[in-house]
């Protein structure tokens, strides 16, 4: 019995696992194939919550929690700001540029999976006891006189490591200025000599009706023109283009108008 | 533990070569000097070799015997014999030419910066050249001489690829290419074959269990060493590979004519007259000694292989429009004489192939450095640009005419007597063989007496109207190889009497007797 | 139902972060791919931990992610580093490797 | 006394080191330096002469051993000397003559200013020629055999800046090469079959070898001799020969170098002895050129090719004699001295001719000279009888003795060598006679023929001050070169009844050359009285065609026989489309090769690497997920590998 129960988990257990399974499945699915780096964003971050789930049922208390803090709280927020600041590319979308690559990849992946189950098939794990004793004292106390007693040095290195990448970060990410910057002088006289749009770029927003920064301003013949809405917007596909709401107007204008003539027409008789 | 003399003559020259190269760049004459003292230094030390190495005594002399690299039986063993005696004085005693012919050679061009240092590292080359040489005519322990036999590529890859003549020195972008051609040429043709023989080398000592060359030689002898036949083929080709590569026999000898002609004169003659000379040497001192069997066996086709450098290598130097190839293609129908002399297994035809190695390097650089001279006056290799030397510089003419009379072995000259015994000793033998080789006599004269004329008779040609005459320098270089071709042609009893011994225990190593003269036989 | 299932999604999870890095271009969501596949490492480890009964495998994990938080952080300096020169996040951008 | 043997060959090595290494400073006295010593090698050769002539005729053969020079395991190759009264004979003729043509070229070189070289090139000549004779083994020889080769080459080409002159050089020197290679091989084939090539030993062992072995050394002994004689097939080097200074052409071309065939022959007569094939075949050789030279010699207009043409058939004479054996082998040698004489003679009248006509060499531009030249043209006209067979002159007993021992042959070939023989005393008849009258009688044709351009450089002053284009103003040479041509004159004039009568010369070489009385078929006075008969006869044409009519300035076309006689009978042509040509042909073609087929093995391989790792490089297409993809790939690879490992 206490054997058998050593081999097996409680039935709550396996619900649970079979279904948050199933959405973590899908959740890296998504995160591979959405075509939207935020949208990938989000489902890790989903996929993520659900092992913290997984790392709780296992008994790995602080891990569930660090995991739910750390990861989806610190990490992938960071990952949504820098999806922010990089905004839309063209590298979004899914088109494969490299000749075969993808199914290459796929069937390397294919493969992979298949040979990963196999070696966890005919692997022997048949031992099977839970953590009752590990975790008797607290699973944190018992991480952390481990951490501090076994692994103390790698504990060290790791702290070495986290505050050379922070300094790294800083290093790569802030731009060192080599040359003074250009006065407006310089500016304008480069924007004179490249000959190309001298005067500054248009301003959006015809009719401040709206949110005027995704409404591209209108041409002398009304097309929208491209100059005046920032390029994320556009490659988002968020500008909204006002070029017929003129249009529109006059024909309400007219519609009004008719109305108003019918009724007199009806008064004269 | 007597003092180690092979050791200190093969390290001088090593040392000497780091103290050249350290030179400053400003103390350019300090640096020639230098390096010329000290190759004088290693000729004295050779002459004591020489005499010091009794001809009636054992086979190896002089030897010493240190453990090196315990785990693979490795030891730091050399030992000279006669042969070895010989070629050791012959490098040493050419050296010093050497670098006062190329005194010039590696003067920096104005156009270069003052920190760039030719000059040194061509002085250190020569002599880092000649350590190797020496060394690997001193080591009997198969390791050891394999890894001089490779080392000494690298300093000669530089002197052919980094020193072009004066001619087009440098600036001339076509002959800087072609220069790296041959340097690249040399380096992997010998490469290859070194790699083979490594192989061999291995194998080697997979079947005997140490790199020994007496050990082995004697394991052989007294049968307590047996290879299998085709084992014993097989390591003896690898080796012979390697050999034939640096010899170079034919169809092996097509880096040969680059990296001559590429090479200033001086290179020249280190490359024919002292670096080539270690394959014939070893082939008489690993082929024959170690693998006798298989020698044997392949005696045949070897020779055929020399008969055809003979005569081919002198067809092509008669048909030859550069100087320095010219000469180039006549070594290699030389080196084709000298194999065939090992091969033709008679102590006639191996002492005459010794004496040969020695001859052949003394003539060879006689005319080649002669040419050298006149190429650096005229600043080109064409023979079609000469005409008439003879009329402006009589000298230079009459040197270069002794060194061509050599080269076609001319009696009263030392090749003469080094080219016949080996004529005869293959005669004896292979007379068919030796009848044919016969041919290369006639066409030995006709390439060198059509160089010599279209050179220096006829009419005087503008260019050269103005060509001075030999210079001092150039005359001390000269003339004591013209007269040492002069007496070993007269008279060569020392040079026999060193080598005879050494040619009679290879012959009693491959178990041959010369061919009874039939009268005797008869009686 | 036998823990080893764990193992089982642990893999199948690592396969499809692999399989995103090699086919998405964005390096952001390639670096979600890599992200993933430390994830599915971690939940092996916590998952045989339990098995093993001792917490040296959630030790690692633990490390893992400290590590993992390291390099997001490094990471995606680069990328905006990148970015920043060559005005695009596309990994097939930086292919200055060919001969 | 034997130790002197080696100072005969050492005095003039000695000259010929110090003129040639002495540099300019010697140029005052260079020529009395190798004057001198070489009077002194003559004057040693008298000495040990009359010690000889004081032994029994069984002990006069000295021998002297100076060192071991080649001491190899069963190769012994001794510096020694071996002096017998064949050596002696020819001691005598080369010393002599070389020292008369010292002196003559004294005069005739005089404003050379390369004269130390050149006389330092005779002394090396004489010393080559000495040790050549002197040799006791075929080794050494050799090396005597290659030095007179060297020797006529430098001297040839003495006047380098001629491309002619170099040329001709040259020839000589590779024609001699391919009979020095005949040389050599016989030398091996000695050392293959008796062990050794010193004469003792060797003419011994012929008593026990088979006749084909002599038979083939034979042979190539024979070539060697055409090699070095000038005998067709190798004869063509002789005439271009000519164009070196005239006292070499004497002293080399005439007297001495080109008979050291017949000294070859005559001294390994026990080979030949053993071998009647090979015998047979030098006689063939012999009469073949006896007649060769002789037609080209009635067709030249030049008068030293016209000599030279004469020398070849008067050595196919020697030859011819020495090829029959026992009964031929002293009058070779006695004709060879007595030619020693006449024909040295000869040129140096030549010589002197051309030294009063600027350099003129074409004897249709000379005529009347005797009442100008008077001394020459006695000493010319002396050798002349004597060349013709004159009775009484030397060249007629030793001629004479040659036909009757050819006769003597017996059987068929016997009367064809003797008719050949007597057809060629005939022809030297004539063309000697048109010699003499082209050039000392008739009407004086330079008077008015303005000179070409000569063949010779000038180096007479009389060229100098009145250019090259002047008439020119026949004077008598100096007497530094008239002596000596009286000096042969006299020889060529006695010293063939000396020789022959009383049979002197044979009991003095027979130790040497054993001789046997050959009997010809007919009497002895007959063949005598057909000789004078032919000799008379051939006279008497040459003078119907050329002392009767006046001798035309240019040259007529002449028959197809006289065209080709005056390019050789075609044999240069031969050589050049054959041998030269073809030769080209085959060097060019195999530099082509060597560069494509040889060279192009290995570069092709090179090329094929480098095509390969091209393509190969294809895959680095730099996109780090391609990378990614193999890692990938490589990793799943590596778990299957391991799983599989488990599983077996």
């Amino acid at each position: 019995m206490t054997d058998l129960a050593a081999y097996t988990t409680s039935a709550g257990e396996a619900f649970q696992f079979w279904v948050l399974g199933t959405i973590a499945v899908i959740g890296a699915l998504c995160t591979v194939f959405m075509k939207k780096a935020v949208h990938s964003a989000l489902c890790l971050a989903g996929t993520m919550i659900i092992l913290a789930v997984f790392y709780l049922a296992n008994g790995a208390y602080f891990l569930g929690i660090v995991q739910v803090v750390v990861y989806t709280g610190a990490i992938m927020m960071l990952f949504l700001f820098v999806v922010m600041l990089v905004g839309v590319t063209a590298a979004d979308s899914l088109k494969e540029t490299i000749k075969g690559q993808r199914w290459l990849a796929l069937l390397c992946g294919l493969g992979f999976g298949i040979l990963l189950c196999a070696g966890i098939g005919n692997a022997s794990l048949n031992e099977f006891n839970g953590l009752g004793q590990a975790n008797a004292g607290g699973n944190v106390e018992g991480l952390a006189a481990l951490i501090f007693t076994k692994y103390v040095f790698a504990f060290e290195l790791t702290g070495a490591l986290l505050i050379t990448a922070a300094v790294g970060a800083m290093v790569l990410t802030h731009r060192e200025r080599t040359e003074r910057a250009k006065t407006q002088r310089e500016l304008a006289e480069e924007r004179v000599r490249e000959g190309k749009q001298l005067p500054p770029l248009p301003a959006p927003g015809v009719y401040a009706r709206h949110n005027a920064v995704d409404i591209a301003g209108l041409l002398p013949d009304g097309t929208a023109s491209e100059l005046t809405v920032i390029k994320t917007l556009r490659e988002r596909g968020q500008i909204r283009d006002v070029s017929d709401e003129a249009i529109n107007d006059l024909k309400a204008l007219e519609q009004r108008a008719e109305e108003r003539l019918g009724r007199e027409e009806e008064a004269t008789k | 533990m007597s003092f180690p003399l092979l050791t200190a003559t093969a390290a001088l020259p090593a040392l000497g070569a780091i103290a050249t190269a350290a030179v400053p760049a400003a103390r350019r004459t300090a640096a020639k000097w230098l390096a010329l003292l000290v190759s004088l230094a290693t000729l004295v030390l050779a002459v004591v070799v020489l005499v010091r190495f009794e001809p009636g005594g054992d086979r190896y002399q002089l030897t010493e015997s240190h453990a090196w690299i315990a785990d693979f039986g490795v030891r730091y063993e050399l030992g000279v014999d006669g042969i070895g005696v010989a070629l050791i004085a012959l490098t040493a005693l050419l050296i010093p030419f050497v670098i006062l012919a190329g005194w010039h050679d590696a003067d920096p061009l104005e156009t270069r910066s003052s920190r760039w240092r030719p000059t040194q590292g061509f002085f250190a080359l020569i002599l880092a050249v000649e350590a190797m040489v020496i060394l690997s005519f001193e080591a009997t322990d198969v390791f050891l001489f394999y890894i001089f036999f490779e080392a000494m590529l690298i300093p000669m890859y530089f002197l052919i690829g980094g020193f072009g003549d004066r001619a087009h020195a440098g600036t001339d972008e076509k002959a800087a290419a072609q220069r790296s051609y041959a340097a690249v040429k040399f380096l992997l043709y010998n490469l290859v074959g070194g790699l083979i023989m490594l192989a061999a080398v291995i194998g080697l000592y997979v079947v005997a269990g140490n790199f020994s060359l007496q050990e082995i030689a004697e394991a052989r002898a007294n049968g307590t060493l047996d290879m299998a036949t085709n084992t014993e083929r097989w390591l003896f080709l690898g080796f012979f590979f390697a050999f034939a590569v640096k010899a170079p026999l034919w169809p092996l000898h097509t880096w040969l004519p680059n990296a001559m002609g590429e090479a200033t004169a001086p290179v020249a003659v280190l490359i024919t007259a002292v670096v080539d000379k270690v394959g014939t040497f070893a082939m008489l001192r690993f082929c024959l000694q170690l693998f006798p069997e298989a020698s044997k066996w392949a005696t045949p086709v070897i020779l055929v292989l020399a008969l055809i450098s003979i005569v081919y290598g002198a067809l092509l130097a008669v048909g030859q429009r550069d100087i320095k190839r010219l000469v180039a293609y006549a070594s290699i129908s030389h080196f084709g004489f000298i194999i065939m002399g090992i091969f033709a297994m008679t102590s006639q035809g191996q002492s005459g192939a010794t004496l040969y190695m020695v001859n052949h390097g003394i003539s060879t650089a006689a005319l080649m450095l002669v040419a050298g001279f006149l190429i650096s006056r005229r600043g080109s290799r064409l023979i079609a640009d000469y005409g008439g030397v003879q009329k402006v510089a009589p000298v230079l003419a009459g040197t270069f005419l002794i060194g061509s009379l050599a080269t076609l072995s001319l009696p009263g000259l030392a090749p003469f007597v080094s080219e016949f015994l080996v004529l005869v000793g293959t005669f004896t033998r292979y007379p068919v063989i030796g009848i044919i080789a016969t041919f290369g006599i006639v066409l030995a004269a006709l390439y060198t007496l059509v160089l010599y004329q279209r050179t220096m008779t006829g009419p005087v040609k503008p260019e050269v109207s103005a060509m001075p005459d030999l210079r001092v320098r150039e005359l001390v270089v000269v003339t004591p190889l013209i007269a040492l071709l002069i007496f070993l042609g007269v008279f060569p009893k020392p040079l026999t009497d060193i080598v005879n011994p050494a040619v009679e225990h290879t012959m009693s190593d491959v178990q041959k007797q010369d061919p009874k003269p039939e009268v005797e036989a008869a009686k | 139902m036998n823990p080893v299932n764990y193992l089982y999604l642990a893999a199948l999870l690592f396969t499809i972060g692999a399989t995103g890095v090699l086919i998405r271009r964005n390096a952001i969501v390639v670096f979600m791919c890599v992200e993933l596949m430390l994830n599915a490492c971690n939940l092996a480890l916590v998952a045989f931990s339990r098995m093993h009964g001792n917490l040296d495998g959630q030790i690692i994990a633990f490390f893992t992610m400290v590590v993992a938080a390291a390099e997001v952080v490094v990471g995606l300096a680069i990328i905006v580093s990148l970015f920043r020169s060559r005005h695009s996040a596309s990994v097939d951008d930086a292919s200055l490797m060919k001969l | 006394m034997e130790n002197l043997i080696a100072l005969l060959v050492a005095a003039p090595l000695l000259g010929a080191a110090v003129l040639l290494c002495g540099g300019r400073r010697l140029d005052a006295v260079g020529h009395w330096i190798g004057t001198v010593l070489a009077a002194a090698s003559f004057v040693i050769g008298a000495i040990l002469f009359a010690d000889m002539l004081g032994k029994g005729a069984e002990e006069r053969e000295m021998t002297q051993h100076l060192f071991s020079w080649v001491p190899v395991e069963g190769f012994q190759a001794d510096v020694a000397f071996q002096l017998d009264q064949l050596s002696m004979t020819f001691v005598l003729l080369i010393s002599g003559v070389g020292s008369l043509i010292h002196v003559y070229s004294i005069g005739y070189m005089e404003h050379d200013e390369r004269r130390r070289r050149f006389f330092g090139y005779l002394n090396l000549f004489l010393a080559a020629m000495l040790l050549l004779v002197l040799a006791d083994n075929y080794l050494l020889l050799y090396v005597g055999w290659e030095g007179v080769g060297l020797a006529s080459y430098l001297l040839i080409g003495f006047w380098q800046h001629k491309p002619s002159a170099a040329t001709a050089a040259k020839k000589a020197f590779l024609v001699n090469r391919v009979g020095d290679m005949g040389l050599s091989i016989a030398i091996m084939l000695m050392f293959a079959w008796f062990g050794t090539f010193a004469f003792g030993p060797v003419l011994e062992a012929t008593g026990e070898t088979s006749e084909g072995k002599l038979t083939a050394i034979g042979l190539m002994l024979l070539l060697a001799a055409c090699g070095k004689s000038a005998q067709v097939p190798l004869q063509s080097w002789l005439g271009d020969a000519m164009e070196g200074p005239t006292p070499v052409s004497a002293l080399i071309h005439a007297a001495t170098m080109v008979t050291a065939g017949v000294y070859l022959i005559v001294r390994s007569g026990a080979i030949f002895n053993g071998a009647p094939d090979a015998q047979l075949a030098v006689t063939v050789v012999g009469a073949v050129t006896l007649l060769f030279g002789a037609i080209v010699g009635c067709a030249k207009d030049d008068i030293k090719k016209a000599l030279a043409g004469s020398t070849m058939s008067q050595i196919g004479y020697m030859i011819l004699a020495a090829g029959l054996g026992p009964i031929g082998y002293v009058f070779a040698i006695m004709h060879l001295v007595t030619h020693g004489f006449f024909k040295a003679g000869l040129f140096l009248g030549a010589g002197s001719v051309m030294h009063g006509m600027n350099d003129e060499v074409d004897m249709r531009k000379y005529g009347g000279l005797r009442k100008y030249m008077p001394v020459t043209f006695v000493t010319f006209g002396l050798g002349y009888l004597a060349i013709i067979g004159f009775p009484g002159l030397s060249g007629f007993f030793s001629k004479d003795k040659i036909i009757e021992a050819a006769f003597a042959k017996g059987g068929t070939e016997g009367w064809i060598l003797g008719g050949v023989a007597l057809l060629g005393a005939a022809i030297t008849a004539y063309y000697m006679t048109r010699v003499m009258l082209m050039t000392f009688f008739g009407e004086e044709r330079w008077r008015h023929a303005p000179t070409p351009s000569p063949a010779e450089p000038s180096v007479e002053p009389a060229a100098e001050t009145h250019g090259e284009h002047a008439e020119p103003h026949p004077h008598e040479s100096p007497s530094s070169m008239t002596i000596p041509m009286i000096v042969l004159a006299f020889g060529s004039v006695f010293a063939g009844a000396f020789f022959g009568i009383g049979d002197r010369f044979i009991h003095w070489l027979e130790p040497v050359t054993d001789h046997a009385h050959g009997h010809p078929p007919v009497s002895a006075l007959t063949v005598t009285l057909s000789t004078v008969a032919v000799m008379v006869i051939g006279v008497g044409v040459a003078y119907a065609q050329y002392g009767r009519r006046p001798v035309p300035v240019a040259a007529p076309r002449g028959s197809l026989l006289t065209r080709a006689a005056r390019r050789d009978l075609l044999q240069d042509d031969f050589n050049h489309v054959v041998l030269v040509r073809g030769g080209e042909h085959l060097t060019r073609s195999l530099v082509y090769v060597d560069h494509t087929l040889v060279d192009g093995v290995v570069n092709g391989t090179a090329a094929s690497m480098g095509g390969l790792s091209g393509r190969l490089r294809r895959l680095q297409n730099g996109f780090a997920r391609s990378y990614a993809v193999s890692m990938f790939g490589g990793a799943a690879v590596l778990i299957a590998a391991t799983l599989l490992m488990r599983a077996v």
